[in-house]
């Protein structure tokens, strides 16, 4: 299963509706740098059910508060996330 | 090998960088073809031009120097299967044929991708 | 398992190039390693030995290049991208009759190959987008 | 056995390096005997369709794309929905000598490689 990553904000461009547009079920997505910006309760796109998970310390970094239905990892769990998924397809600009 | 950092043809120079290529690509001609192939040790047959004709229509039609393995198809293509093999054109331009064509054809030095 | 990155980002310009660092570090924290690291595109400045950040602010050459000394890190620079932007070592410098050469220690040039290479033969591929 | 290989392009010519760069890498890939499938998706639809960049001085990377079949690049996919939400219609993005598919799912073609490239 692939595990995509994102990371420009949904305001600025649109890679993480161009990432949703290409999402199988069962896939994982990954929201870092600006993309953490998507992560906040009142983000302007509906993100999948399952398996979203938020880098911490962009999201820390940018002073967002990540909504409580999605999981905020480090970096060691990001390499895990990348053992347990493939491919990874990277989204970006 | 032996390389001179011009040539003199019919009396006009022709700069060539370090690794013979042409300068500048508005200089070629048949003689200057001859005169880079010389260098490399090659006497230009009417198979040798048969292959320059192809990669000058190869960059004109896509804007790219060949690597091997579509300069083997496009020559396949156009001189049928017998001359579309690695193997002849490595006896017409040795030791790298894409890059010793393009260089006597005068086409771009290709961009070191490999 | 086998890792490799592939870089974009600029250093000190997009934060791919610096994420791209932490993340390669806690590949080898986990116990991976890293078969190669691919410099592409605005990315290959990342192998410009002239960078000089200010002293408060993160320095990411000496960061890769402590990282390369500690693990032996593969840092490779695209060439083509490298020689349109600038890139040059001391005999890429010289055969293309450059003035000066400014690839950083523990990087190396090379080509489209050897992403080729690493994208074939290692277990998974990661891409930092500029 | 190595691994299957997706080339991702989404970014539209010229006005970043990703597409002029995404091609160079597939083309290498296809020179190393590691033949990538390559989808064109997003603004990489804009890739395929006819150009005239004389005016901005630079090399047209249309052209460029047509050589991928001659590099043994013949498994190409272009989103259906992101040609559709350009207005932009099959017979317009032509690759000649290439087997051109249009893609409905582009998810379930992306998982099925071990490896995929973003440009």
């Amino acid at each position: 299963m692939t595990l995509h990553i994102v990371n420009q904000s949904p305001h600025a461009g649109s890679a993480l509706r161009d990432c949703l547009n290409a999402f199988a079920e069962g896939d994982a997505l990954l929201l870092i740098e600006d993309g953490v910006y998507a992560a906040q309760e009142k983000a302007p796109l509906e993100l999948p059910e399952n398996d979203v998970f938020v880098l911490s310390a962009d999201a820390e970094a940018r002073g967002i508060a990540i909504a409580p239905d999605l999981t905020a990892i480090d970096d060691l769990r990001w390499v895990t996330l990348c053992v347990e998924h493939t491919p990874i397809v990277s989204w970006f600009r | 090998m032996e390389q001179t950092a011009t040539l003199v043809i019919e009396g006009r120079e022709i700069p060539l960088d370090k690794e013979g290529f042409l300068r500048n690509l508005d200089d070629w001609s048949p003689e200057v073809a001859s005169a880079i192939a010389a260098q490399e040790k090659i006497e230009l047959t009417h198979d040798h031009w048969e292959v320059i004709r192809l990669l000058q229509a190869f960059y004109r039609e896509f804007e790219l120097s060949p690597a091997m393995r579509p300069l083997v198809k496009y020559i396949g293509l156009h001189l049928g299967p017998e001359k579309g093999r690695s193997i002849f054109l490595m006896q017409l331009f040795p030791p790298s044929p894409a890059k010793i064509g393009s260089k006597i054809a005068g086409l771009p030095k290709p961009t070191n991708c490999l | 398992m086998q890792f490799t990155l592939v870089v974009y980002g600029a250093p000190h310009s997009a934060q791919g190039a610096g994420t791209a660092l932490r993340f390669a570090k806690a590949v080898l924290a986990s116990g991976h390693s890293i078969f190669r690291v691919f410099f592409y595109g605005d990315g290959i400045h990342n192998g410009s030995a002239l960078a000089t950040p200010p002293q408060d602010e993160q320095d990411l050459l000496r960061q890769w290049q402590a990282l390369q000394q500690s693990h032996q890190l593969d840092l490779t620079v695209c060439i083509a991208a490298a020689q349109r932007r600038g890139v040059l070592s001391e005999s890429e410098a010289n055969r293309l009759e450059r003035p000066a050469a400014n690839l950083a220690d523990g990087f190396t040039l090379a080509g489209l190959g050897q992403l080729a290479e690493a994208t074939a033969l290692s277990d998974r591929l990661v891409s930092f987008g500029g | 056995m190595t691994n299957s290989i997706l080339a991702l392009c989404r970014h539209a010519p010229y006005g970043t390096t990703f597409a002029r760069e995404g091609l160079e890498a597939v083309l290498a890939c296809a020179a190393m005997d590691q033949i990538p499938e390559v989808l064109f998706i997003n603004d990489g639809v804009y890739q395929l369709l006819a150009q005239n960049p004389q005016a901005i001085a630079e090399k047209s990377l249309y052209r460029n794309l047509q050589a991928l079949p001659m590099f043994g690049v013949e498994r190409i996919y272009i989103c259906q929905r992101s040609a559709t939400e350009r207005g932009l219609a099959l017979s317009q993005l032509q690759l000649t000598g290439a087997d051109v598919q249009l893609l409905e799912d582009p998810g379930s073609l992306i998982r099925r490689f071990d490896q995929v490239l973003s440009f």
